[in-house]
């Protein structure tokens, strides 16, 4: 129990960054009908965003209070979710506003989106550096346990707890964000029907660009807590980035409570089926097959339910 | 195969007497200053650098190059060749599929005399029988798996010790240590080899042994962490490299993993030691090498480097570096012989007996570190510095 | 013009083969019941037409029949060509209905644009053929003859609509009312026994209109192939419907010839959403209550944007 | 950036258009600084070289270029009445031609010049007592650069002003240069001595000619606004094979003339020089006379009876001529083996054997006779040619109906291209060709059976590529589970096993994933690659030996009564492989796509509920699609296995997936020659750049690249004829949007 309930703790915190990256692949599809391949990228531009702000205010071996450690996180997402918003939004000038004023075929976005990917993850790593493991200072104790699952061994470190609050947070954000604004219910009338919504008057243009900013947003916030959890780097994008999109369908794209609950479904699945039944033999399946059952499960999940768990259409979602 | 090598050789002698550059100044012009005067110290060798420059692996290709660079750039500064060398880099991006053309681009070059890489054992097959093909003699820095020299390969060296010399002796140390172990690789072509042969001695020893792989792309080790903790092993053994041995370290302790952890050569490294800080204190390291931070050679190396790639050394930098002064040192002793080409230079690199920083070399004839020579060392981290421990088979 | 038409024969029905035999279909998506309990049959050789309001449930009917939704409840059975075995389809896939000679065109035209007009009637024609990829790669003498084969019988097809001339024009760039035509010759070119035809003269102008309804005659008599036929625009319907169904609300309120229909008042009540009673006063505002209760009136507002010169003296 | 300052004013967040676009322009020279900048730091020195890059005073340049370009677009009102001038496309093009050659190109592949630039050639060869003065003041510092600019500049005025004296004057200055150019370049070259296969003079000389033709045009054009395409299609109305004569004549000049045919050691011998050098060898009199007389006499013959034929428009000439060309063509090749043969059997300066040491002249002379041939060939056929012709000059210039022989000159062109190019590449490019442009043109060529033409995006495709490899390497035995003696196969017997196994591969694949739409098939696809290759690692039952790969896999060889042939390592015999291969699935494909199977293919990728309901069975149509491009993916996977020989799962990743699809795009969906043109271009350009940019950072422009090509072209280099009826945007019902149109058809939502 002990064992499961670890994996499992294991399994939320990567599904929460899952969850984040996978609602800017929804978001976007939801309002285009298109995946956008960059986002990974703009997951990765959060990471190295909010290290340049962030290195500002502290440096390794600092030992901070809660409180501090509460504002640099703040400062942390805060920082990612405006330079991950930014290069989204710069992402859809670039790649696909021009595309959409021409009237593109739907894959030359996904070959511009891809070619924007190459040319963002290197312009990074030209620039800051092409090392694997970059790493946020560390200015507290990230595996302190928090508290401990009552019944039983398991435990909650700080940064999973920070990792878990912060993305709940911020999805709860979200879904107040599309159901309850003018903006949310214009996002939501582009991704029913876009060219009714410019009859009552949405601009279909500023809509989609706040759009991706949104996401843009999730998603550096996303880079920001991945990069402190584990490491950062310009290539740091392509896996995370797959997954949330494999996630994102796996709830249904263009379905925001679908791609929260697709991304959180996969980081548990992720942790919980390879190693199951969790007695310490290593697991029936092993830990090297973990991408494969990962597919596996969307596969399955697929070939049920063709538009996956909660099924599309973004204006539903709310 | 277009084999031109005389040809060319000729060509180059015309092109000294042409004189073609007789005082450019411009910049770049490495080739053009190195053929003025015709005579004297006036021939220019290249030495070509076949690895990653680009893509995933990038960083690798980019340390061992440095390491070319900067005995190239020493032995340049030195004067005392006879002949001036430069610098041939070509890019395979790791991948075996490109390493042909790479191949082709340093063969085409008739004035390259030897290879340095390429960096991975992937890349390594493919192009092997090419540079054999060629008589292009390859010193080879850093692709350890255990097969390469059994394939055959005329021309072929390598300065680190393999998988299969490393991994028995520390698996013999462990396990005299231990009755459990829970041996992980990054799937990687090295960390399968030295995972797979530190493996099969444990059990050949009568260990427990368990087994995973964690891809060497993935940066959360949150799972198997708690997998290794969960099993009750006494010790870990990883088998990869050492960025993602940082990680795996932190992961580890996170999950306050109590038991020992060991790793191959490949973790050993400062990449490791700042990457996994304090969690990395009190990780074993084998290594069929000299303490590469401590001699007194690689100290000035150590030094020479970060002044000027503002960076330290790191994973397999010296070994590159150790590398090229073969190849230097058998240039010079062909020249000493009479001919310089691509046959005569191969054999003087056979020859070799060359004090480097990694250690003493001396080449098997498989082209292989005899198993003999390299004795296999035990290092730890203490206090975030790797301090060596001696001799594997009397560490205790 | 009219005289060419034949006059409507009362219907024998116990005489003659059915072609669509539909009974107590109900088809639902998720709470709302897009059609409800409803039976017809179709006659060999007869053109029946299927009307009713916006929202009637026409288009479902279409595609309950030809497998692109499946009826939660009934059952419906096709013998598509004369002599066939009458046989389910409930749970057939389209092509399968397709196959069983069952063709149909679109309401919003679904031509494949990127295609010549010979090529669109081509796909039609060669589902079927036989010479798979294999003869195809290899350019085998039974393949290219297939190929002659069904080049000849699309450019017949594309005679019959009059669009030969047009053959090698992207579908895309061909006027709106080519684009029906070319449609019915692709549906034409998989040799039905019955064409399902979902408002096949909307947005065309009155010229159009009788040329198209000329092609339907002519395809029910000349070919032989039964045509059902949703139609808006009444007047179309009176002139070539042998008989009618009329929907309303998904359920079926009426059936007969065209003339009974045209006085049904529960038919008057539907288009106009009230009562028989108030329907009479209406009939001046409502373009399409004119032409049932009218046979002179005009075309509906949209048809008048494509009708400049000609007007409709019947 | 900058094509978002083309927005209609008033809808962005920046609603001045000038503003707007003054941004962008901004943005635009800030990215280039990066871009250009310097290169990566350390965690240590972490934005150090972002830093460098915008700090300091190197950005002014580049503002200086945003500048520029906000300029351009400001007053491009007033600049685009110009760019339909006649002469400014050409002089465009040539301009930028001579910049490449300039700039990007090598010009001698000499170690003696570094990186064998014109820069660097150009420092050296100025300062070289020995050099003829006449070169050596060509290559003095600014005077080439002075040349062109002033050629360009006096094209440019004359285009504006239109004076025909000023045309004239800049057509001559062009031509001098370019003459210049190419004379001094071939002295140095004749100098240095060494075997050269650099393409920068040649590039140069055919940019200065461009714009020379340009300043032409313009002085001789009386129209107001050029139509580049009508002027085209004129020169292959005019007489259909003639296009062919005349580039053949240049060809054949060069070759006959200038180039070299046999490099053995420092040499460089033109014809006459290898006549005279092989006149007292054992070489076989018909290849002696060949090189002594025979050669020019067939060249002048087969010139001349094809320039006849054409002009006559001949058939019966036209046969003649063609087959006077092949004559020529094989007496060509006979005396090019026979030379080789000989001088290495003499061991004449260190030659090395047959086919080896040739020069560029054999070959330009084969590509010659092979156009002439060919040019008899169209003149033949050019009565007998389907379609809709155009009849008219009207017609012509507008570009409507079919230029009779076009499509088969432009054929003949890219094969002359492929079969004679190679040999004259250096062993680089040779191996670049075989190991990466070919094997990935023949993977786009199975995708876009895939991707462009069923309309179904797999983003997994290299999976098959991996099963093509891994099949191979089993059957000839280089994997540690090794087959029964009796099924052990050369790795040639592996092409048809290799595409039956990838057959069913792909419909086990396909089956329970086809009725999933768009984008869950793409990551439906994008998993099955990513577990293919895990498996591959992974290693279940020692079959794929992990990590390790598999070595050892032999190359091909043909053993077939008298006939040998074994591929060994050397890259051109892989090469004609690769060709022939290629040329069969091209043969085939184009068939497939006339096909009902095309049509059909066209059908559900524009409309699946209408191709379901004009009897088209959808699943089995995309079943043969995805088995068929996976075919295809298996005979390129036994193609790299055995000419590499070896594997491992890393040639198998899901990037590679990803770049397939890119290379399809890239080149025009649904293409086959634009299919092939962005698989060649964009494996071409990572290898070119690398003499152009940091290793590091070529991914980045590619990058940047295809972004742009997207931008500006979205339809691809090559479009689709097929496809580009669809270019009409979202709107247009695409696949993606079937079931919503479906359903709203259901709710009965009529109108």
């Amino acid at each position: 129990m002990t064992d499961f309930l670890n994996y499992l703790v294991l399994g939320l915190t990567r599904g929460s960054m899952y969850a984040l990256i996978a609602l800017g692949y929804t978001l976007v599809y939801g309002v285009l009908q298109l995946i956008n391949f960059a986002h990974s990228e703009v997951f990765m531009s959060g990471a190295f965003g909010s290290y340049l702000i962030v290195g500002m205010f502290v440096h390794d071996g600092q030992h901070l209070a809660w409180w501090q450690v509460t504002l640099v996180m703040f400062l942390g997402l805060l920082s990612g979710a405006l330079v991950g918003a930014a290069v989204a939004w710069g992402l859809e000038r670039v790649a696909y506003r021009p595309l959409r004023r021409r009237g593109a075929p739907k894959l030359a976005f996904l070959i511009s989106a891809i070619g924007m990917s190459f040319f963002l993850s290197q312009l990074a790593g030209k620039l800051f550096n092409r090392l694997s493991q970059n790493q946020f200072p560390s200015y507290f104790d990230q595996n302190k346990a928090v508290f401990t699952i009552p019944g039983s061994g398991a435990t909650v470190s700080r940064i999973q707890l920070i990792v878990i609050v912060s993305a709940v947070i911020m999805m709860v954000f979200l879904d107040r964000l599309v159901s309850g604004t003018k903006l949310g219910r214009s996002i939501r009338g582009v991704a029913e029907d876009a060219p009714t919504a410019a009859l009552m008057g949405i601009d279909i243009d500023k809509t989609i660009s706040r759009t991706f900013i949104i996401g843009g947003a999730l998603g550096g916030a996303a880079g920001f807590l991945f990069g402190t959890t584990f490491v950062f780097s310009n290539i740091m994008g392509f896996i995370p980035g797959v997954k949330a999109f494999a996630a994102a369908v796996l709830g249904g794209i263009g379905n925001i409570r679908g791609a929260m609950i697709g991304g959180l479904l996969l980081g548990v699945v992720e942790n919980l089926v390879p190693t199951f039944p969790w007695n310490g033999s290593g697991g029936w399946i092993g830990l090297q097959w973990t991408d494969v059952v990962a597919f596996v499960v969307l596969v399955l999940v697929l070939v049920f339910r063709p538009t996956g768990i909660l099924g599309e259409r973004l204006g539903r979602a709310a | 195969m277009r084999t031109r090598t005389l040809v060319n050789v000729a060509a180059m002698s015309a092109v000294g007497a042409l004189a073609l550059t007789a005082c450019s100044n411009s910049t770049g012009g490495g080739g053009l200053s190195s053929s003025a005067g015709g005579g004297g110290g006036g021939t220019t060798y290249t030495v070509a650098f076949e690895g990653p420059l680009s893509g995933d692996n990038a960083q690798l290709g980019i340390n061992e190059v440095n390491g070319v660079q900067l005995a190239i750039d020493q032995a340049n500064a030195k004067k005392d060749l006879g002949f001036t060398v430069k610098l041939l880099k070509a890019d395979d991006g790791g991948d075996a599929s490109k390493a042909p053309a790479a191949a082709a681009q340093v063969l085409q070059d008739a004035t390259v005399m030897g290879v340095v890489g390429p960096s991975f054992s992937g890349a390594s097959k493919a192009v092997g029988k090419i540079y054999g093909a060629a008589n292009l003699t390859i010193v080879n820095p850093s692709a350890s798996n255990g097969t390469l020299q059994t394939l055959g390969f005329p021309t072929w060296h390598r300065v680190v010790p393999n998988d299969y010399a490393e991994g028995p002796a520390v698996a013999d140390w462990m396990a005299k240590k231990f009755k459990k172990v829970f041996v992980v690789n990054d799937l990687s072509d090295y960390g399968a080899g030295v995972a797979g042969a530190v493996e099969k001695e444990l059990k050949a020893k009568g260990v427990t042994v368990q087994t995973a792989g964690v891809d060497a792309k993935t940066t959360d080790y949150g799972a198997i962490s708690q997998t290794v903790k969960q099993s009750g092993a006494q010790a870990m053994f990883y088998g990869g490299y050492d960025a993602q041995g940082a990680l795996f370290a932190k992961a580890l302790t996170a999950v306050g993993f109590p038991g020992a952890r060991v790793a191959g050569n490949g973790v050993k490294s400062s990449v490791f030691t700042t990457g996994a800080g304090a969690a990395g204190n009190g990780w074993y390291f084998s290594c069929g090498c000299q303490d590469a931070t401590v001699a007194p050679s690689a100290k000035d190396f150590t030094a020479a480097y970060t002044a000027k790639f503002n960076t330290p050394p790191s994973t397999y930098s010296p070994e590159a570096f150790d590398a090229t002064n073969i190849l230097l040192a058998a240039i010079k002793a062909a020249k000493a012989a009479g001919t310089v080409d691509r046959k005569s230079v191969n054999d003087q690199v056979s020859k070799t007996d060359f004090a480097g920083i990694t250690g003493q070399i001396k080449f098997g004839p498989d082209g292989d570190l005899p198993a003999g020579t390299g004795t296999v060392n035990l290092y730890t981290q203490k206090d975030g510095k790797i301090i060596s421990l001696g001799d594997v088979s009397k560490a205790s | 013009m009219s005289a060419v038409i034949a006059e409507p024969t009362a219907p024998d029905t116990a005489q003659r083969d059915v072609v669509f035999d539909v009974r107590n279909i109900t088809l639902r998506f998720g709470g709302v019941t897009s059609i409800n309990d409803v039976s017809l049959q179709m006659y060999r050789d007869e053109i029946l037409a299927v009307i009713g309001p916006n929202g009637a449930g026409k288009t479902s009917l279409f595609n309950s029949l030809t497998g692109v939704y499946t009826p939660q409840e009934g059952t419906i059975t096709l013998a598509g060509r004369p002599g066939d075995a009458p046989r389910s389809v409930i749970g057939e896939k389209t092509h399968v209905i397709n196959h069983m000679g069952v063709a149909r065109t679109f309401q919003n035209i679904r031509l494949f644009p990127a295609l010549t007009a010979l090529e669109n009637v081509k796909v039609g024609v060669e589902t079927r053929m036989k010479a798979g990829p294999l003869s195809a790669m290899l350019g085998l003498p039974y393949q290219r003859r297939e190929e002659r084969e069904s080049t000849e019988r699309a450019y017949e097809l594309l005679t019959l609509v009059g669009l030969r001339s047009r053959a090698n024009e992207l579908a895309g760039s061909l006027a709106y009312g080519e684009q029906r035509r070319l449609e019915i010759a692709r549906a034409l070119g998989t040799n039905p026994g019955v064409i399902l035809l979902d408002e096949p003269a909307a947005g065309t102008n009155p010229a159009e209109k009788r040329d198209l309804a000329d092609l339907i005659r002519l395809v029910n008599r000349e070919h032989n192939i039964s045509v059902l036929l949703i139609e808006h625009d009444m007047k179309l319907v009176m002139s070539v419907a042998d008989r009618l169904v009329v929907l309303n609300f998904g359920s079926k309120i009426a059936e007969g010839l065209p003339e009974e229909i045209q006085k049904n008042p529960a038919v008057i009540a539907a288009y106009l959403g009230t009562s028989a009673e108030e329907a009479a006063g209406e009939v001046e505002t409502q373009p399409e209550l004119h032409t049932i209760a009218d046979d002179t009136a005009n075309m509906t507002s949209l048809d008048d944007a494509g009708a400049t010169t000609q007007e409709e003296t019947p | 950036m900058s094509a978002s300052v083309q927005r209609r004013p008033g809808e962005s967040i920046l609603s001045n258009p000038l503003v707007g676009r003054a941004l962008g322009c901004l943005a635009l020279s800030f990215v280039l600084a990066l871009m250009i900048g310097k290169q990566e730091g350390t965690q240590q020195d972490f934005g150090l070289a972002f830093r460098q890059a915008v700090l300091g005073p190197r950005i002014l340049w580049f503002l200086l270029i945003g500048v520029l370009v906000f300029v351009l677009l400001t007053f491009w009102p007033r600049v685009q009445p110009y760019l339909n001038r006649p002469g400014i496309r050409p002089l465009a093009v040539g301009g930028l031609t001579v910049v490449v050659a300039y700039a990007l190109l090598k010009w001698t592949d000499s170690t003696a010049v570094s990186d064998g630039k014109f820069g660097t050639l150009s420092d050296a060869a100025s300062q070289t007592g020995t050099l003829a003065p006449l070169a050596r003041t060509f290559f003095t510092a600014p005077l080439p650069w002075v040349l062109f600019l002033v050629a360009f500049a006096v094209g440019a005025a004359a285009v504006v002003i239109r004076r025909a004296v000023l045309s004239w004057v800049g057509a001559a200055i062009a031509v001098l240069a370019g003459v210049w150019a190419w004379y001094s370049h071939s002295l140095v070259q004749s100098l240095l001595g060494s075997p050269d296969h650099s393409t920068g003079a040649l590039v140069a000389l055919l940019g200065f000619l461009t714009i020379a033709a340009a300043c032409a045009a313009t002085a001789l054009s009386a129209e107001e606004s050029a139509n580049t395409r009508g002027f085209i299609n004129g020169v292959f109305a005019w007489r259909p094979g003639m296009p062919l004569v005349g580039v053949a004549l240049l060809l054949g000049l060069a070759g006959f003339a200038i180039a070299t045919w046999f490099s053995p050691g420092n040499r460089n011998a033109t014809l006459v020089d290898t006549a005279s050098m092989f006149s007292t060898t054992g070489l076989s009199p018909l290849s002696k006379a060949y090189l002594g007389w025979l050669g020019y006499v067939l060249f002048a013959l087969s010139l001349a009876l094809a320039a006849y034929a054409a002009y006559r428009r001949d058939a019966r000439l036209g046969w003649g001529a063609a087959g006077l060309g092949l004559v020529s063509l094989v007496l060509n090749l006979v005396a090019l083996h026979d030379i080789s043969a000989v001088g290495a059997s003499t061991a004449y300066d260190g030659a090395t054997g047959a086919w080896q040491n040739l020069g560029t002249g054999g070959w330009l002379a084969c590509a010659t006779f092979l156009l002439l041939a060919g040019a008899g060939y169209i003149v033949a056929t050019a009565g007998s040619e389907r379609g809709t012709i155009a009849r008219t000059k009207a017609d012509i210039a507008a570009g409507i109906g079919k230029i009779p022989g076009k499509s088969k000159a432009l054929i003949l062109f890219v094969l002359a291209g492929a079969l004679f190019y190679p040999p004259m590449a250096t062993p680089f490019w040779q191996k670049v060709l075989v190991s990466e442009i070919g094997i990935y043109v023949l993977l786009a060529i199975g995708l876009n059976v895939v991707v462009g033409w069923a309309g179904l995006l797999d983003l997994g495709f290299i999976a098959f590529y991996a099963i093509g490899s891994y099949t191979t390497a089993y059957f000839v035995g280089a994997l540690p589970i090794q087959p029964p003696e009796w099924m052990r196969l050369s790795p040639l017997l592996c092409i048809p096993i290799a595409i039956i196994i990838c057959l069913i591969a792909g419909v086990s694949l396909g089956a329970p994933t086809l009725r999933l739409r768009g984008d869950y098939l793409a990551i439906v696809t994008l998993g099955f690659g990513e577990i293919i290759r895990i498996v591959a690692v992974n290693n279940p039952g020692n079959f794929t030996n992990g990590p390790r790969g598999a070595f050892g896999i032999p190359q091909p060889e043909i053993h077939l009564g008298p006939i040998h042939i074994d591929w060994g390592q050397a890259s051109l015999q892989y090469w004609y492989l690769l060709l022939v291969i290629v040329g069969l699935v091209i043969l085939a494909f184009n068939r497939l796509e006339q096909s009902r199977l095309g049509r059909a293919w066209a059908a559900i990728r524009e409309d699946e509920v209408a191709a379901q309901a004009t009897g088209v069975n959808t699943t089995r149509v995309k079943l043969l699609a995805f088995a068929i491009g996976a075919s295809t993916s298996g005979v390129a996977g036994v193609f790299f296995a055995s000419q590499i020989g070896y594997i491992n799962p890393d040639n198998f990743v899901l990037n590679n997936s990803i770049l397939v699809v890119a290379y399809v795009v890239f080149g025009g969906m649904g293409s086959l020659p634009g299919a092939m043109a962005g698989a060649a271009v964009l494996t071409w350009l990572p290898e070119f750049l690398k003499d152009q940019v940091p290793a590091e950072d070529r991914q980045m422009w590619i990058g940047a690249v295809i972004l742009l090509m997207m931008i500006f072209r979205p339809a691809g280099l090559i479009p689709a004829k097929r496809r580009a009826a669809e270019l009409h945007g979202l709107d247009e019902p695409s696949s993606a949007e079937t079931t919503a149109v479906a359903a709203n058809e259901g709710m009965g939502a009529t109108k």
